[in-house]
């Protein structure tokens, strides 16, 4: 029997009421769409529509399968397993479980933040972005079909996730799914749910931490290898979920000592800091991880989850550095600690009796890393260690080195390390070993190749030290959602085209070239005035890469969400609040109603709003959710060449004329269209390469005369700027005259009528004959049929 | 252990999935690359972001070019060579995208399907991915001529990372002969 | 605001009751034990305790990872990938992945059904299992906490299972878990969850469709590859779904045509529908599938979820079948025709416009099959295609074989198909086929290798057909949980070792050898009256092997659950059950308490319940996590060699006297112990050794000493017989002379004495020295602190 | 295509991991195992559950024990094995324990490790995964002379499969030279 907990009327303590199933008595806030709570084929007519369009591509890493114990199976040239299956469609069955992963990492992050803080906070504590922010949670709303008001809300769009996340994994057991579109449609539900479950997480922590309510001009944070007060003891955390280092910044203002210690973070917990207190600090992302460890800079290393290395407790040991793990995710081995008493475990640190402990309850954490960076920094001043003792030890381990290239052909980015230690040892300069420094990841596979055990890492970030110290920029501090009231002055000008494009980077960090690209890349959207958007480790980089004037481009762009300007979100989960952006545009400018309404608003999204994901270096299985959510819901995603490895990709091919087709719901037709965007998932191999398919996938049917014009301005300025001519494909991007670049509109005419047999009116300058379609203000596109139906009524 | 010249079994393991299955590419000497392109009916060079940092690729994909044989220029590779007078198939789309053409028996841009597709200047690891693409899925003849050896191609340079001279003379090798 | 849902008490609809959280006001069934709804780290204590024990032994199946985008990584030689990760952890990693996705397995298939039948049957149908079973749901007492009452209660513990689920899948996120025995950890959690996830789902489904409730002497039904009336359409099901299919029956049975048609099952999908209904007839396990359908034999197939082929779409349309199926967890590409009207499924399915159909709507799938059926049957008379239209066919085929062994270095078995191949052509003689039948499990690998595209497994399964056809035997319907009276009586000669085991025999099917080894190796324990238990397709191929007297097991020894009877508890959401006898026995006749109280309860059977699991070819994810489930509950598990290729196990190392040790309650001292048993995971190569590991893997530190009287002369005379002399271990096991099997005390006396250097005392008969404790009566184990302590008190 | 004779790069793929890595078992010859078998501190032979259906591998194996090497019968392969008055190390452990406490180097039944292991008479499958723990966690000697070639072992005999006779000539050739 089930009574209530909490406040009781007394009235009822005799009223036996058998309650069954709690039903929410929603206010009427919206009338319900057609797919509250999806499950798995609700949505399956709008990913096999995708689907058909953006062709799945499977490169597959391993030509065999090993998942049961009936293989090994050759799946090799689309053979089929002992189950069946066949390579295709065990390749998307392995990208489904990659996005359920993914999907887990948020939703099981969101779920200890919202359990835990409902313990802290009480399930009431109201769900409160700031007055700027009415459409609290646009994804849930949309997904789940729910306004959840509290934090104790949340929680029903959190068993909605789990429980959509347990049936999609289950489909990729031995025997169910044949047909490699209805995995990818498991994926795309699993990264939907992926979605909800970041939601959850970020305004969980917003409104119980208190972090900034999408407040454009948050503070800038020092940022970079060389940001710590050395003179100072060093607590840095590192993963993703603050809920366990907060306590540190808590204990240290409530015993006035603040300002004697340097917090600084690793990852997207540094992120988290920073929102919860602009006094702490980002020393990197994920490849700064041994680099800080190596050098030694931290006295107590607190770990929660996620992007955390996996040889963290002999990495921190070897360099005489306590660990505190903190999350039931990653125990690391390492003892519980629960139980004991702050002191003993402080000693038990310090005196090194213990390498690290496992102690999952945060005040307490708040109480111990102080201490035991405390003591550890007293007998650690010299720990400016520059990865090597003195340049003689470095020299003699170059001096090693034998170029059998073991360490070339085992690192992800091959480089050539053999060259830069022949230089070194025969010049003795180790520019060729510094310039490494720019790419490599610090993930020291090189090492565990190197038959003469040279510890590579170290050679390479001394060879670069004085560089990587001054590494050290700002990071404007993670606002959280984007402002009903920005959406509702950029939600025209971007679905008609003129703010030409959203460029959401965000994402992990194997970038293929150096850290710098990144910032470089953007600049050309801003300077263009793009909206630009950022999150994660993205994020981090842009915050520590300087121009001339030293100033990074959060100090050089305003964090607004408006043309020319860069926010940062903030860290991996709050991505959704750039998916939230794209919804509340559908929303907020163009009255579309959420609830339960996914397939609506995604095909707004598709047809209307130019933005575009981008992750330069993704790899974690988050990244995969993450952007094939991101997919689901209309949004194209450029990745870095790394990304190829996620083994699937969703590419069009915009030559076949008859994939490409809408609608209209003004004229009640089906019509063909251009193929804008024509990929959801391709994986660029330069910044060149990258910079103009972002630009040409801001290009949506539904834009304007003047802002196709404005895209195609950019579109092609860029392709003469990187592709050294005009993009192969402008001319099917345009409708009419009007379409045309101003200042090249004679120029393109001319190409028109002589490469692609247009007819053109010389008098008029005007198109007579070519294009596709012509341009109508009324166009009002849709692929869905209910769509369709609805508005045609 | 066991020579060439003895009638010996060869070590088949008892299950090709075991450890490694499928085809790994021949190692091949520029004749080799040769005859294939001879014997194409329609060759394509590929080429990718590499020729933004090594001229001398320029300078070889511009031959082939001379040479006859179509380029589809990725990467922003299009750039260096279109300012050699190259006129490329394709500059706008990436590997990715034209690798996802190419399987796709109805992608003919100069009229026919492309047979034997040669692959110049690329990441290696994101040239194997769309090889592996290629390999599994299409009967295209892949023919790597970059400086790594790529086990996902039909064909393949052996490795030449230790001397990019040979490379070079390799690639010089086979445009002296088509 | 939430508000009570169905009977409304008038007076409250003006209170405003704010509730918040429901809490649940259990009956005080029992006080509540340390862990009721474990979190990942509640039971981490225990499971370190196992694998200090039972230590992880890893078997890797590639050298390299390729999990994340930095990847691939060489991880040979345990080397670190780019995260840091070493190869063992990475393997611990996989091996979690694989016991989540069968654990999602099961609660997916769980919620799928109560979902559906608290709809069909409302949330507040009790939970009744017969008057015999009042310990309704041991595993979800034991682990969730809770007693559940009804449908909706069952709800409860689903919901834990899916949060579990997504937190232990988000630790193998990319940069988590460092170490391999915190994964193992995990790996045991979620299985555990597994466990609950199939109690939840055979609980729902007997009380909801009246399957039988502990019943020991059920219905025997035909069995195997002829035992349909091929003069009737037949309707085939596949998958572990009944809630699809059973509206067949219905439909049938209400238009009164029951009689005329066939349904026939395959895989665990068969015994579901049996339990429902007799008149259903059971096919085969999974290897029967393409047997059954490339026979032609079926006139429509049905297919839910999980151990389907993957080219069953293909299959069943190369033969002219219709498929329709119904799961979402595997939609297989196909149309979704829930809307369209029962006729229209029916006549795009007969006319062939559609290959198959996705309908996921019970009702209209009873009433579409067998219109379907007979449609087809009618056009289809001569379906008993024997594979081949004729012998010249089949001639022509063989004749085509070149003898390149390609088949043979990519079947799973290595079968011998050159060989039998040759023969065939040079003397006509099909025998060396016919027994590779015997063998096959029809994955039809073969055929994809095979260069001259010969249908070998038509070859193989013509070459045998008579055999083949004459497979009919019977299975005793599977009767769900143990009765609470049934353990009464077993208990304690169970505990004390008077019954000399239990053998559990479940799971997949791909046998090292025949299928009738399963029987033989069964047998043996039945006429040494241990109890033997099955599910699954175990207990499917024991259906359809038959002794010279035409007898299945099932028709030779009782299905009770008792000495020298064996049971068929049901399909693999039944394995439920088998857990639950062993924990019924800690309860019901040890008197443990069980809400929340698992490591006690897990430390119990350990420690005292001779239970063994045995899985002759285990191959699914579901088998995966079944054992681990069993594994972290204290039971051991055989399996056979294709086992090896889950990659990891867990096995002792008896000859390490230090790790063999528990508290004894009764003395109050750590105690040295015999290794008993030895290893918790163990794969044996062939028949003859599983039957020697199951034997010695059931003897238990609690024995009595007539009860390791008793176990030791099974063991003992097993080895003789087997391994062909005394086991190497024997003497290990001896506390004292009253130890030894009564029949050969003085030839082991002697040997003692002789081969050990123990001292007998000749007069007495008695052990002077040597054993490494004595017995005492009242021994009372636990390697649980917590225990130690509760029962020292 | 490459002979090699020609002083040629190997073909080195650009990242050991792709496609492949490690270490593969070198085919060896009767001659090389008894070297392998001479050198050896502690050999030992496994013998497994192909004893219990060909007998000529009992015979093989008592052999083996008749010239003083010790035997681990696993699999029922002791029955047999005892018959002919082979006295094996042990006979009640799976070679799945075996392996397990090989792994370990506590592991001394005769007083020292052993240091080369043989196998013969396993499924293969069964084998090949404990070959890949001893590859990767032990610094043991393995050699595996059944039939099939075992990529994860150490050494092994090349596939014989086509060949039965030749395979027990290569055993003979062993035992005659030990
Ligand atoms: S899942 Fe299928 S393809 Fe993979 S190993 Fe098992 S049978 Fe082979
Ligand atoms: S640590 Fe740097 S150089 Fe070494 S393998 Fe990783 S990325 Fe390459
Ligand atoms: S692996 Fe070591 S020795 Fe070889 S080239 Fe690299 S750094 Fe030098
Ligand atoms: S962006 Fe990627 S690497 Fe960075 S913290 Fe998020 S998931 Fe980890
Ligand atoms: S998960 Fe780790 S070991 Fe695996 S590919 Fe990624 S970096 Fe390499
Ligand atoms: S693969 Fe085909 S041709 Fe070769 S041996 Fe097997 S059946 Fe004969
Ligand atoms: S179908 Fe039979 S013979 Fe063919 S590969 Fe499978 S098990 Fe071997
Ligand atoms: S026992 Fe194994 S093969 Fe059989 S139905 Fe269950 S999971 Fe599938």
């Amino acid at each position: 029997m089930l009574m209530k907990k909490g406040i009781f009327v007394d009235e009822l303590r005799n009223v036996v009421i058998k309650i069954g199933e709690i039903a929410e008595e929603e206010e009427e806030w919206e009338s319900p769409g057609p797919t509250p709570k999806p499950g798995i084929i609700e949505l399956r007519k709008w990913d096999h529509k995708l689907l058909e369009r953006y062709e799945p591509f499977y490169a597959p890493m391993q030509d065999f399968c090993n998942l049961c114990t009936m293989g090994p199976c050759d799946l090799s040239f689309n053979k089929k397993g002992a189950c069946g299956i066949d390579l295709r469609t065990a390749k998307a069955r392995l990208v489904t479980i990659a996005c359920c992963i993914g999907a887990s990492a948020h939703t099981a992050h969101a779920r200890h933040l919202v359990d835990h803080l409902i313990e802290e906070f009480g399930e009431d504590l109201p769900i409160n972005l700031g007055g700027d922010v009415n459409v609290e949670a646009p994804l849930i709303r949309t997904v789940v079909g729910i306004k959840p008001k509290t934090l104790g809300d949340l929680r029903k769009a959190l068993e909605w996730a789990e429980k959509e996340i347990v049936k999609v994994l289950h489909s990729v057991h031995i025997g169910n799914e044949e047909n490699f579109v209805d995995y990818e449609s498991k994926a795309m539900h699993v990264s939907m749910a992926d979605h909800v479950g970041m939601e959850v997480a970020d305004i969980a922590q917003i409104v119980a931490f208190g972090f900034p309510k999408a407040k454009p001009d948050t503070d800038l944070v020092p940022t970079g290898f060389g940001i710590v007060d050395t003179k100072k003891p060093v607590i840095c955390v590192v993963g993703h979920n603050v809920m366990y280092s907060r306590p540190i910044i808590d204990y240290l203002e409530r015993s006035g000592r603040i300002d004697e210690f340097e917090v600084a973070g690793l990852c997207c917990t540094a992120h988290d800091m920073t929102r919860y207190r602009s006094k702490a600090k980002i020393f990197g992302p994920i490849s700064y991880q041994l680099r800080v460890i190596r050098a030694g800079l931290p006295d107590v290393v607190v770990s929660d989850e996620q992007c955390i290395r996996a040889d963290l407790v002999d990495a921190c040991s070897k360099m005489g550095i306590p660990l505190i793990a903190t999350s039931d995710a990653a125990v690391r081995g390492l003892t519980d600690v629960s139980d004991w008493k702050a002191e003993d475990i402080v000693e038990a640190l310090v005196s090194g009796k213990l390498k690290g402990v496992f102690l999952p309850v945060p005040e307490k954490v708040g109480e111990v890393a102080p201490k035991v960076a405390e003591e550890i920094f007293k007998r650690n001043k010299d720990r400016k260690y520059k990865f090597f003792a003195s340049d003689d030890e470095l020299k003699a381990e170059i001096a090693k080195c034998t170029q059998c290239m073991s360490c070339v052909f085992t690192c992800p980015h091959n480089l050539r390390i053999d060259i830069g230690m022949a230089q070194a040892q025969k010049t003795g300069d180790l520019s060729k070993l510094a310039i490494l420094e720019e790419q490599c990841l610090a993930c020291g596979k090189c090492e565990q190749s190197c038959p003469k055990q040279i510890k590579i890492v170290n050679v390479i970030m001394r060879s670069n030290f004085e560089k990587l110290y001054a590494k050290t920029g700002k990071t404007r501090v993670g606002r959280g959602p984007i402002q009903d009231t920005e959406i509702r002055k950029v939600g025209q000008p971007i679905v008609f085209g003129q703010i030409p494009g959203v460029i959401a980077a965000v994402g992990c960090i194997n970038f293929p070239d150096e850290m710098k690209s990144i910032v470089e890349i953007l600049e050309e959207f801003l300077k263009r005035k793009y909206i630009v958007v950022t999150s994660g480790c993205h994020a981090m980089d842009i915050g520590m890469i300087k121009d001339e004037e030293g100033k990074t481009l959060y100090e050089k762009y305003p964090g607004n969400f408006d043309a020319g300007c860069i926010v940062n979100v903030g860290s991996c989960v709050s991505n959704a609040h750039i998916a939230g952006a794209a919804i509340k545009i559908a929303n907020i400018f163009a009255m579309r109603p959420l609830r339960g309404n996914y397939a609506e608003i995604a095909d707004y999204i598709l047809n209307r709003v130019g933005a575009v994901g981008f992750s330069w270096g993704p790899y974690s299985h988050k990244a995969a959710s993450i952007a094939t959510g991101f997919n689901r819901l209309g949004v194209p995603v450029v990745v870095g060449p790394h990304g190829t490895k996620y083994r699937r990709a969703y590419i069009g091919k915009p030559w076949k004329n008859d994939k490409w087709w809408v609608y209209d719901i003004k004229s009640g037709k089906k019509t063909f269209i251009e193929p804008a965007p024509d990929s959801l998932l391709v994986a660029v191999e330069t910044k060149e390469e990258a910079i103009v398919q972002l630009a040409r996938l801001c290009i949506r049917p539904n834009d304007t005369s003047m802002g196709r014009q404005i895209k195609l301005t950019h579109y092609i300025e860029l392709s003469k700027k990187y592709m050294g001519d005009l993009p192969d494909d402008w001319h099917i991007y345009v409708r009419s005259e009007a379409d045309l670049p101003l200042k090249m509109r004679e120029e393109l005419l001319k190409v028109l009528e002589e490469q692609h047999g247009w007819k053109i009116d010389w008098d008029k300058k005007k198109i007579v004959e070519g294009p596709l379609r012509g341009y109508d203000a009324g166009f009002n596109p849709t692929v869905v049929e209910e769509v369709f139906a609805k508005y045609r009524r | 252990m066991i020579s060439k010249e003895e009638k010996f079994p060869i070590a088949k393991r008892y299950n090709v999935a075991d450890v490694q299955v499928s085809r790994d590419a021949t190692a091949v000497k520029p004749v080799v690359v040769v005859n294939l392109i001879k014997k194409a009916k329609n060759p394509v060079l590929i080429t990718g972001g590499s020729l933004l940092r090594e001229e001398k690729l320029v300078e070889i994909a511009v031959k082939f070019y001379e040479k006859g044989i179509p380029v589809i220029a990725t990467g922003g590779s299009s750039k260096p060579l279109i300012e050699k007078g190259v006129k490329p198939l394709f500059k706008t789309y990436t590997l990715h995208q034209i690798t996802q053409f190419l399987l796709d028996e109805d992608f003919k841009p100069n009229g026919k399907s492309f047979d034997v597709v040669l692959f110049l200047g690329f990441l290696p690891y994101y040239l194997s991915r769309m090889l592996s693409a290629l390999k599994h899925f299409s009967s295209i003849t892949t023919i790597a001529i970059d400086e790594f050896y790529h086990p996902h191609a039909k064909f393949s340079f052996t490795n030449l990372t230790k001397d990019k001279e040979m490379h070079y003379a390799m690639l010089e090798e086979i445009l002296s002969r088509i």
